[in-house]
């Protein structure tokens, strides 16, 4: 993969933003390697939602009132800022609790037109048994359950498509899966256990031409890549706050914004209605209908800071330097004995996440050790238990980046990762 | 902001003795919209009737009910838009929203726009912006369905 | 209503713990009065969240490292004080974004067990058509439409007990409309535009005779009274935070414990399963099994410290203190001339909360008027449309104290608002 | 906490040399139980046999695959629970719950718990404790089943 000439991250700089990475951790200073998991936020994320709370705060779009006035311009503004981010028009970015809601969010309002829900111009989302829902193998769970479950209520079959033991998708499979059946066509831009960035074009192509709904998990993508949601043609997309240096609680639905005005609403309540009697409700357009209840007003407000700091680094720039560190950290890793890399392929572009297995020692034990060096790895499935089973395992190791991840953390967690074998006495 | 710049006199005395308020019958040269805001529940119901070739407005009239500053600006956009051709009404429609969406950064001319240039505070006070245009959207939405 | 004998609470020490309601709004000292639509946050809240984001962070129910061990303890601790604040046993206590979320919560998980989800257990959910859901008419809309869309989707029937003209439930109707064919019955503890109490040992009863399910919106009451969820015998009820001097995007909502492991899941993604493979997941017992993806976790900490705030201060001092500025701003609006006020009986207990109409002045004027002498009200339909109706009404205006609140500001807000027919030449 | 007290000697050897490690024949004496830690995957199936009148231990076996501790717990549970009364078993089982769950304020007695009171550093790590904890309740559901 080519990577653009970027200015260089200013890493001692970046680091002085991020307090929690200045602490020790059993001794040790605290290498941070579970970015993917979740990340750590600046003190300018911090700033601006405590700035919010103690001199704005008020309910939003509902109240006359001074602050309420402030605070709904201070949400609105905060929407436009990570709309821009993502490249979405206006309309185009709901928020939402986080990626599960936004997924689930896309489901269950198919599910609903499905019922009949949301009139006329809902009918083209109505599922019928047999249409089939393609996802990939390589699946976290959130953007998998959601589908099976939407199967099971409808009668729609569940499909995947196959990822090929080097970690890539098996495209030739895709291309013989999706077909005139095929009405959705669900999958990660990139894969949250093998960090390979999935060619997301193809797949669009053939959904395309299946005239199919597409979802795209952005959850690994946002945080890493400079990407431009319409750009890509998806119909959905949903990404994490918490995971792109953003408060918990957050996260943003894009959609084209003639498909969510069509779509019939989720979660009903609250502020996103026009008229109500007691039998029954009238609803605003998007980004509005999707939007029942008081919203996480305040993490809104951090969310946009947090893509304020990203859009300041540059985007290029935050992927060229995390590319390097996965180099470094899979070029190291195939160097110890006894370790199994999952989609160790150049074959694919990639962010800066590595997974893998250790021969002899279960990945709990590994992660038990690596934190006593004060590395603090993710270990499990990683939500992606059928991704982990294709590949024979149930439980992996995973090291990821962020912004703030130095060479010397990478450096540390790979010295560490050298001696596990001879703690635990594998042979 | 103070207060009486946002309610100033010319708009408490339309909001009391609103222009245009009563709706004419509907016939083949008219068009009807209904707007409401959600926050507050306000709602208008306007219909412009324009010339035999369609070019120009004839009248318009409207029923509703809410704040002083929806129905003041209702009541001057009768006052406005009565006998402008439907290009000039459009013009002014645009204008009012961007003047209004500005934050306080664009005042609306008063020789363009009459007794509405009244209205210009309301920018600065953005939860009233809604009420502002409740009437200009449902004129835009009427117009629409008369082409 | 007889206020139990407690320890008045000291405001000077509370008032500094809220830095927001320090300030001016255009030239007069900020009179927050809006306190039912969210309330502002005390400074412990806000520090118990920074301190967890700059010292702890990391993953929950998800890794090894010592980060995401400190992490997990902090979250189910929060658990455990919330829970713990509305009398919740283990297992019962669900974290959601929000009240609106945990109604949804309930109404999609009994469509769910409608269309044959959750297996067994879950059919003494399912509805059948002509199976009656009822709720009140005076419902915040938050828990009207769920029902309204889970009795369309599952062709159920929605009914409603009546208010009446003072604002109380009318329990004749009720007792006449709960019956045989009642499955659900759904009721705000206290409406959010009355400020009623509502009798809910008598609603309780009723639904208990009909063997139905109950779900009580707690959002109103649970910031302002002493209350234990179980003791009320509700099945489920449900809060929001940042109504209770906590964050933004997270709630609470409280089940019966049988009930929710029966329940069929809502939101379906990671974190909430024992086993997926690619065609189907088992999930895991109440909460986990509601509580798909990543939590606010920084929220919840932040909303264990609100709990923990009110439970210092005491929920009976705190409910004597809202009384008595209900009883003051009640009987000033009673003074002025032209002022209708909404639900004003002294034959129902009640909480800290005004709503009125003024005559011949829209309620958005109102608001802007008391706004510019420093004064935040609510003005509108409170997302209690059928509720307005019922009073011939589009809007109102709504004052609504909290623990904060002083009387000095109920008497300027009594001021203001005797200013307003004047000022808009009201006759 | 050092990595040592928790990876004791001890613990490595049981879980590099699992003792009761392969299922025993199901009969009408016997209950199993499969239980997996939702967070890592790993799995634990135990077969606990009663003696005839119900009220002793005859023997545990099991399968499984996890993580050191996990491992370990379940083969120091079936050395010191061969034999045991019943009652006594869920004595033992609720001990070593409380212990492990008490967040290193707990020792578990050697005397009482033998092999298995090398699992008292566990309950210092909060994410581990599932993992120790895995055969214990795969005992308890399938001693229930035997009752
Ligand atoms: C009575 C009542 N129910 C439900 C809600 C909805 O709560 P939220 O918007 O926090 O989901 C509110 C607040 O708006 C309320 O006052
Ligand atoms: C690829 C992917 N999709 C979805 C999710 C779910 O995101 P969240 O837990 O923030 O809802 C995650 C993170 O856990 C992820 O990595």
């Amino acid at each position: 993969m080519t990577v653009p000439a970027v200015t260089p991250l200013d890493l001692a700089a970046i680091r002085a933003d991020f307090p929690l990475l200045a602490q020790e951790v059993n001794g040790h200073p605290l290498a941070y390697l579970d970015s993917a998991a979740t990340s750590q936020k600046p003190q300018q994320v911090i700033d601006a939602e405590v700035e919010f709370l103690t001199h704005t705060n008020a309910a939003v779009h509902r109240g006359a009132h001074t602050l309420a006035a402030e605070s709904t311009d201070a949400f609105e503004d905060a929407r436009e800022a990570v709309a821009a981010f993502v490249g979405a028009g206006e309309g185009e970015l709901v928020w939402t609790s986080g990626a599960t809601a936004g997924i689930n969010l896309v489901a269950y309002a198919i599910g609903n037109a499905t019922l009949g829900r949301g009139g006329e111009a809902a009918r083209r989302f109505a599922l019928r048994p047999d249409d089939e829902i393609v996802v990939t193998e390589s699946e976290h769970h959130a953007n998998l359950i959601p589908w099976q479950e939407l199967a099971a209520r409808t009668g729609a079959r569940l499909r995947h498509i196959p990822v090929l033991d080097d970690g890539r998708l098996d495209m030739d499979a895709a291309a013989e899966l999706i077909g005139d059946r095929t009405r959705i066509v669900a999958f990660p831009h990139v894969s949250n256990v093998l960090g390979i960035i999935n060619p997301i074009d193809d797949l669009m192509a053939l959904a395309r031409s299946a005239d199919a709904i597409t979802v795209m998990d952005a959850c690994q993508s946002v945080p890493h890549l400079s990407i431009g949601l319409p750009a890509t043609g998806v119909d959905f997309a949903v990404f994490s706050g918490h995971k792109m240096l953003g408060p918990y609680g957050i996260g943003g639905l894009y959609g084209k914004r003639e498909l969510l005005n069509a779509l019939p609403p989720f979660l009903t309540g609250g502020s996103m209605i026009t008229t109500v009697t007691l039998d029954e409700a009238q609803y605003l357009p998007s980004p509005q209908r999707f939007e029942a209840g008081t919203q996480p007003v305040s993490q809104a407000v951090g969310l946009a800071a947090a893509a304020r700091y990203l859009q300041e680094l540059g985007m290029d720039a935050v992927h060229a330097h995390e590319v390097e560190l996965e180099r470094r950290m899979r070029d190291g890793l195939r160097e110890i004995p006894g370790i199994r890399l999952l989609g160790d392929t150049d074959a694919a572009p990639r962010v800066g996440l590595a997974a893998f297995a250790v021969d002899g020692v279960h990945a709990h034990d590994v992660g038990q050790f690596l934190d006593s060096r004060g590395v603090a790895v993710r270990v499990g499935h990683h939500c992606a238990q059928p991704l982990h089973r294709r590949f024979g395992l149930t439980a992996s190791v995973r090291a990821s980046a962020s912004v703030y991840t130095t060479p010397d953390e990478v450096d540390r967690f790979l010295d560490a990762t050298g001696g596990v074998r001879a703690f635990f006495g594998a042979s | 902001m103070s207060l009486e710049s946002l309610y100033q006199e010319l708009i408490l005395d339309h909001s009391k003795r609103p222009h245009g308020f009563g709706l004419a019958e509907a016939d083949d040269h008219t068009g009807t919209s209904y707007q409401r805001n959600p926050i507050c529940g306000d709602e208008v119901t306007l219909r412009v009737r324009v010339s035999e070739d369609g070019q120009t407005i004839r009248d318009v009239t409207w029923e509703g009910q809410g704040c002083s500053i929806s129905q003041a600006s209702a009541s001057m956009l009768v006052d406005l838009i009565d006998g402008v051709p439907r290009e000039k009404a459009a013009e002014l429609i645009d204008g009012f929203r961007e003047a209004l969406r500005s934050r306080g950064t664009i005042e609306l001319d008063e020789d363009v726009y009459e007794d509405a240039a009244a209205l210009s505070g309301v920018s600065k006070f953005s939860a009233r912006v809604k009420c502002a245009m409740l009437a200009w959207v449902a004129l835009e939405e009427g117009l629409a369905q008369t082409s």
